[in-house]
């Protein structure tokens, strides 16, 4: 099980550096969500079924939802 | 030379971190382990795991300590997204230019069907986190949240519809207002805020735990309707 | 037996309410604000007395403390709460001509969140609860800088809002460790654990909590947001965020370093860190042309004053710091008040556009010119006992260190008055610039809506300024609140 | 490995906020801060959830199956972080529509061109 969350974490930091370098804002917020998604698992596994389901919708949900909308009002290129 | 700076900022910070992680035992854990929690002296999280389910009725522990033991704090919180959903409305909402509706391309039928379609499935499945919140993990937030997606859902598939704002800035002033009035009633009566007034009832029965599950519904629906209201603002189907 | 958290549940509902009414009625909404605020002075007013006797603590979810979350209404508590409730009750007043059009019942409801936050503040037992009041003052600020939706309010909203978001996730990291290592959240029961542990983890998250609260009271790195954002909110606004906000930014950071901390070792650092904000803000305040933005940088001159008397960590100089935050809240809420109609007949915020306005604004001028000689430190107004109480308290140390510290910091106070009396003199003796007078109705002073609450504010000022006995006597209870760790500890967990 | 399992959150959370940073430092366009502001506030949420992780322990909810109260993780951090998750989107969403009226304003999002205030 460690293994598996020592993945998941990999995963995270990885999906947060291409946020943080990414040109592209939508590439960029997709990866921002992909980093809640891992996290979200994360706090299952840390036995915390509420958080765990407060960041799936939240954050990978709806945070992701809200930048897409403004992005679509702004610009997309960084 | 700002990159370099805040490079060496950042670096700074992590050897600080690092140095004082591996020095100090911090958490549950380590407090486990070096017997810390067996010792007597107060922790918060002993205490209410060994006497929620006595002092509220709610087996699910995180939601007595949301809505009861820390429930100023969830008051706090729900304002904080008022704020949000207002400051929202205030800034995307003055335009004028909103009345004449920019002509938008129509989504398919399979996804106008869709989110008809699912549109209720999700209102009925945010119901039921947010009712079974002290029983089960869930509650106001997540029921909440969950409604917003399907308020994303009906933004994105049925354009040119959208939620009326006015209902729900009404919802969100009324389920605040009987949080309030929960908490200022247990205080007239106990003389302490967001007293637990009501009979515990049967514990893992639906109706049980007091007040608990009547914030939690309360918490849900102004939940919804403000992120609601902050999701319509972003996605341009504001006032 | 009134329970101090009605000052905080009562406001909040009247908040959510008067969205409601919003929809009802245009007219309603702008009322509410001004009765949350009546009603919450009174009810402090009422608990002060009791207050002064001995810290009334009010329980939540029928637990007593630290089980669940818990206000501390002490001195010093009490004695905020009644000074945030005044000067927004009397700011409130002024907003109901002064917000005529515009946002409407939304920007009503987030000045009462922001007042019912900033009494939170100032009220709460709980570290978490603490920085959710916190949040509430911060996020409603950043609204109300960008509520009318103009260039630079939207600007200087951005620059607010990131520097704030990073200083409260901070904070919440220094929350975390204190959690980890203590497994309370009370700050009576933190304080009195805090010897147990090594001096490096309280080290780290004390940096991180004065940090991320440190941003919001303005101490010298943490304040390039503020002259943007006071400057381009509207003059109710302004008033509100230097008279009251700041102060709720500085009494978290002076609760956690001496109540929870009990720090004697910083606070040298703390006292010149506190010097550095005085001379930046005053030197650039000194070179401003623009008013608003003149009047932001002496905010944070006047921070660094009140920082460095707490830095001083005498009963003294604590009382100074606190007859400065006083007098520096009234004075400032004028100032931004009476300007705030100046502006709006001048139609321009450079100081050269207001000359000439003595003539034409008799009331509002003479009120600008009574807070400015305050906030220099001229005798019959309320700053000079505060500045004289700081002086006498650093000079008290008999140290040199103080000594050479409190000159330099009295080298700012001139510079200080250079700039006010500049102004001043503009107001009275320089004729109106070219042009102007081109509007009817310029020349009239300001709607009577405005007056009372500018006219009130004068008079508290050259009031206590004449007899600073009726704020003293309280000092030396609000003083040992702040400073007394140990009778802290005893009056919230009953030790 | 016990050691690894104690670190790695801790880490992880860590590397999220140090990264979050260095975007909200670094970089100029303002949704790309905002950005960084939110992998701060998940790198945060992590730590605090990992302060009150005990191994081996179990969600703090009772069930018919009898649990030990001793075993249960520790439910408070976890109520702190569905506030601090709350307070975030709503940062986030007051922020975006400040980033949409800047945009609206200025016709860019780059907080290096707009200086019509002084920094």
């Amino acid at each position: 099980m460690i293994a598996f969350q020592t993945f998941l974490v990999l995963v995270m930091i990885v999906a947060a550096l291409r946020a943080a370098t990414s040109k592209d804002l939508m590439d960029a917020v997709i990866a921002c969500t992909l980093v809640s998604l891992m996290a979200s698992i994360v706090f299952y596994f840390l036995h915390a079924p509420d958080v765990a389901m407060a960041e799936a919708a939240i954050g990978a949900g709806l945070s992701a939802a809200i930048f897409i909308f403004a992005i679509n009002r702004t610009e997309r290129q960084e | 030379m700002r990159t370099v700076v805040s490079l060496t900022l950042i670096v700074i910070v992590a050897i600080g971190v690092i140095v004082s992680l591996s020095q100090v035992p911090v958490g549950a854990e380590a407090a486990r382990q070096e017997g810390r929690l067996d010792q007597d002296g107060v922790n918060f999280g002993r205490y209410y795991n060994s006497r929620a389910v006595e002092e509220t009725g709610a087996t699910n522990v995180v939601a007595s300590v949301v809505v009861s033991y820390r429930g100023l704090d969830t008051l706090g919180e729900v304002a904080v997204l008022f704020i949000a959903a207002l400051g929202v409305v205030t800034l995307l909402g003055t335009k004028q230019e909103r009345k004449a509706k920019r002509e938008v391309e129509q989504a398919s039928l399979i996804v106008f069907t869709g989110c008809r379609f699912l549109f209720p499935l999700i209102l009925l499945f945010a119901t039921y986190i947010f009712a079974h919140g002290h029983l089960t993990p869930g509650g106001g937030f997540q029921g909440g949240a969950v409604t917003a997606s399907g308020f994303v859902l009906i933004y994105l598939g049925c354009r040119g519809r959208s939620v009326g704002p006015k209902q729900l800035s009404a919802t969100e002033s009324l389920s605040g207002l009987v949080f309030v009035m929960i908490g200022l009633v247990g205080l007239a009566l106990g003389g302490s805020f967001l007293l637990n007034f009501l009979p515990r009832g049967t514990t893992y029965a639906l109706f049980s735990a007091g007040v608990i599950p009547i914030i939690y519904v309360a918490i849900g629906l102004k939940v919804s309707s403000e992120l609601g209201s902050i999701v319509g603002a972003l996605a341009g189907e504001g006032e | 037996m009134v329970s101090p958290i009605i000052l905080i549940a009562v406001p909040l509902g009247l908040a959510f309410l008067t969205t409601l009414l919003g929809l009802l009625s245009e007219k309603l909404p702008k009322y509410v604000p001004a009765v949350a605020m009546a009603f919450n002075l009174v009810v402090s007013i009422r608990l002060l007395p009791r207050a002064l006797q001995s810290p009334i603590v009010a329980r939540t979810a029928g637990l007593s403390p630290p089980f669940s979350i818990h206000l501390v209404a002490g001195p010093l508590g009490m004695m905020l709460s009644v000074l945030i409730s005044l000067v927004g009750l009397l700011i409130a007043i002024y907003a109901i001509g002064y917000m005529g059009k515009g946002p409407g019942s939304r920007y009503h409801a987030l000045y009462l969140l922001l007042l019912a936050g900033a009494t939170g503040v100032v009220l709460t037992g709980d570290l978490f609860n603490l920085f959710v009041f916190f949040e509430i003052l911060c996020i409603s600020s950043y609204a109300l800088v960008g509520c009318r939706g103009d260039k630079p309010g939207i600007e200087s909203a951005a620059k607010y809002l990131i520097q704030g978001a990073i200083g409260s996730s901070l904070a919440l990291v220094g929350i975390g460790f204190l959690y980890g290592l203590f497994g309370t959240l009370s700050m009576a029961d933190i304080a009195s654990n805090i010897a147990s542990v090594s001096p490096m983890a309280v080290f780290i998250s004390m940096a991180l909590l004065v940090t991320g609260f440190g941003v919001e009271g303005a101490i010298f790195p943490l304040n390039a947001w503020l002259p943007d954002a006071h400057s381009s909110a509207p003059s109710s606004i302004s008033a509100i965020l230097s008279g009251i906000a700041i102060k709720a930014g500085i009494y978290a950071v002076a609760r956690i370093v001496f109540t929870v901390y009990g720090a004697e070792a910083i606070l040298v650092f703390v006292a010149v860190v506190g010097l550095l904000t005085l001379l930046v803000g005053e030197m650039s305040a000194f070179s401003q042309s623009n008013i608003k933005r003149l009047l932001a940088y002496s905010s944070i001159g006047q921070v660094g004053l009140i920082v460095f008397a707490l830095g001083l960590a005498s009963v003294r100089g604590v009382e100074g710091a606190l007859f400065l935050v006083v007098s520096h809240a009234l004075a400032k809420a004028l100032l931004f008040l009476s300007t705030g109609y100046m502006i709006y007949r001048a139609g321009s915020m450079e100081i050269s556009s207001l000359h000439g306005m003595g003539r034409k604004m008799p009331v509002s001028s003479v009120c600008f010119t009574i807070a400015a000689f305050s906030l220099i430190g001229l005798p019959p107004f309320i700053g000079f006992p505060g500045k004289f109480m700081i002086i006498s308290a650093a000079l008290a140390k008999a140290d040199t260190l103080f000594t050479v510290l409190i000159a330099i910091g009295l080298l700012g106070t001139v510079v200080e008055g250079a700039y006010f009396f500049r102004i001043v003199q503009g107001l009275y003796f320089k004729e109106a610039p070219e042009g102007a007078g081109t509007n009817p109705g310029e020349d009239v002073e300001a709607p009577l809506s405005a007056l009372v609450p500018i006219c009130v504010l004068a008079v508290a000022i050259v009031a206590v300024g004449v007899c600073p006995c009726v704020l003293t006597r309280y000092l030396g209870a609000a003083a040992a609140d702040l400073l007394d760790k140990a009778a802290y500890i005893r009056h919230v967990l009953g030790v | 490995m016990s050691l690894m399992e104690s670190y790695i959150h801790y880490l992880g959370s860590f590397g999220l906020i140090l990264i979050g940073l260095y975007v909200v430092l670094v970089k100029s366009n303002l949704v790309k801060v905002i950005i960084g502001i939110s992998l701060i506030d998940t790198g945060v949420n992590l730590f605090l959830i990992s302060v009150g992780y005990i191994r081996m322990g179990t969600a703090p909810i009772f069930s018919r199956t009898a649990i030990a109260p001793e075993e249960m993780v520790d439910p408070v951090p976890q109520a702190l972080v569905l506030t601090a998750i709350v307070i975030g989107v709503s940062v986030l969403g007051l922020a975006l529509s400040v980033a949409i009226r800047l945009y609206g304003h200025y016709g860019t999002l780059d907080l290096r061109k707009i200086r019509d205030l002084k920094w």
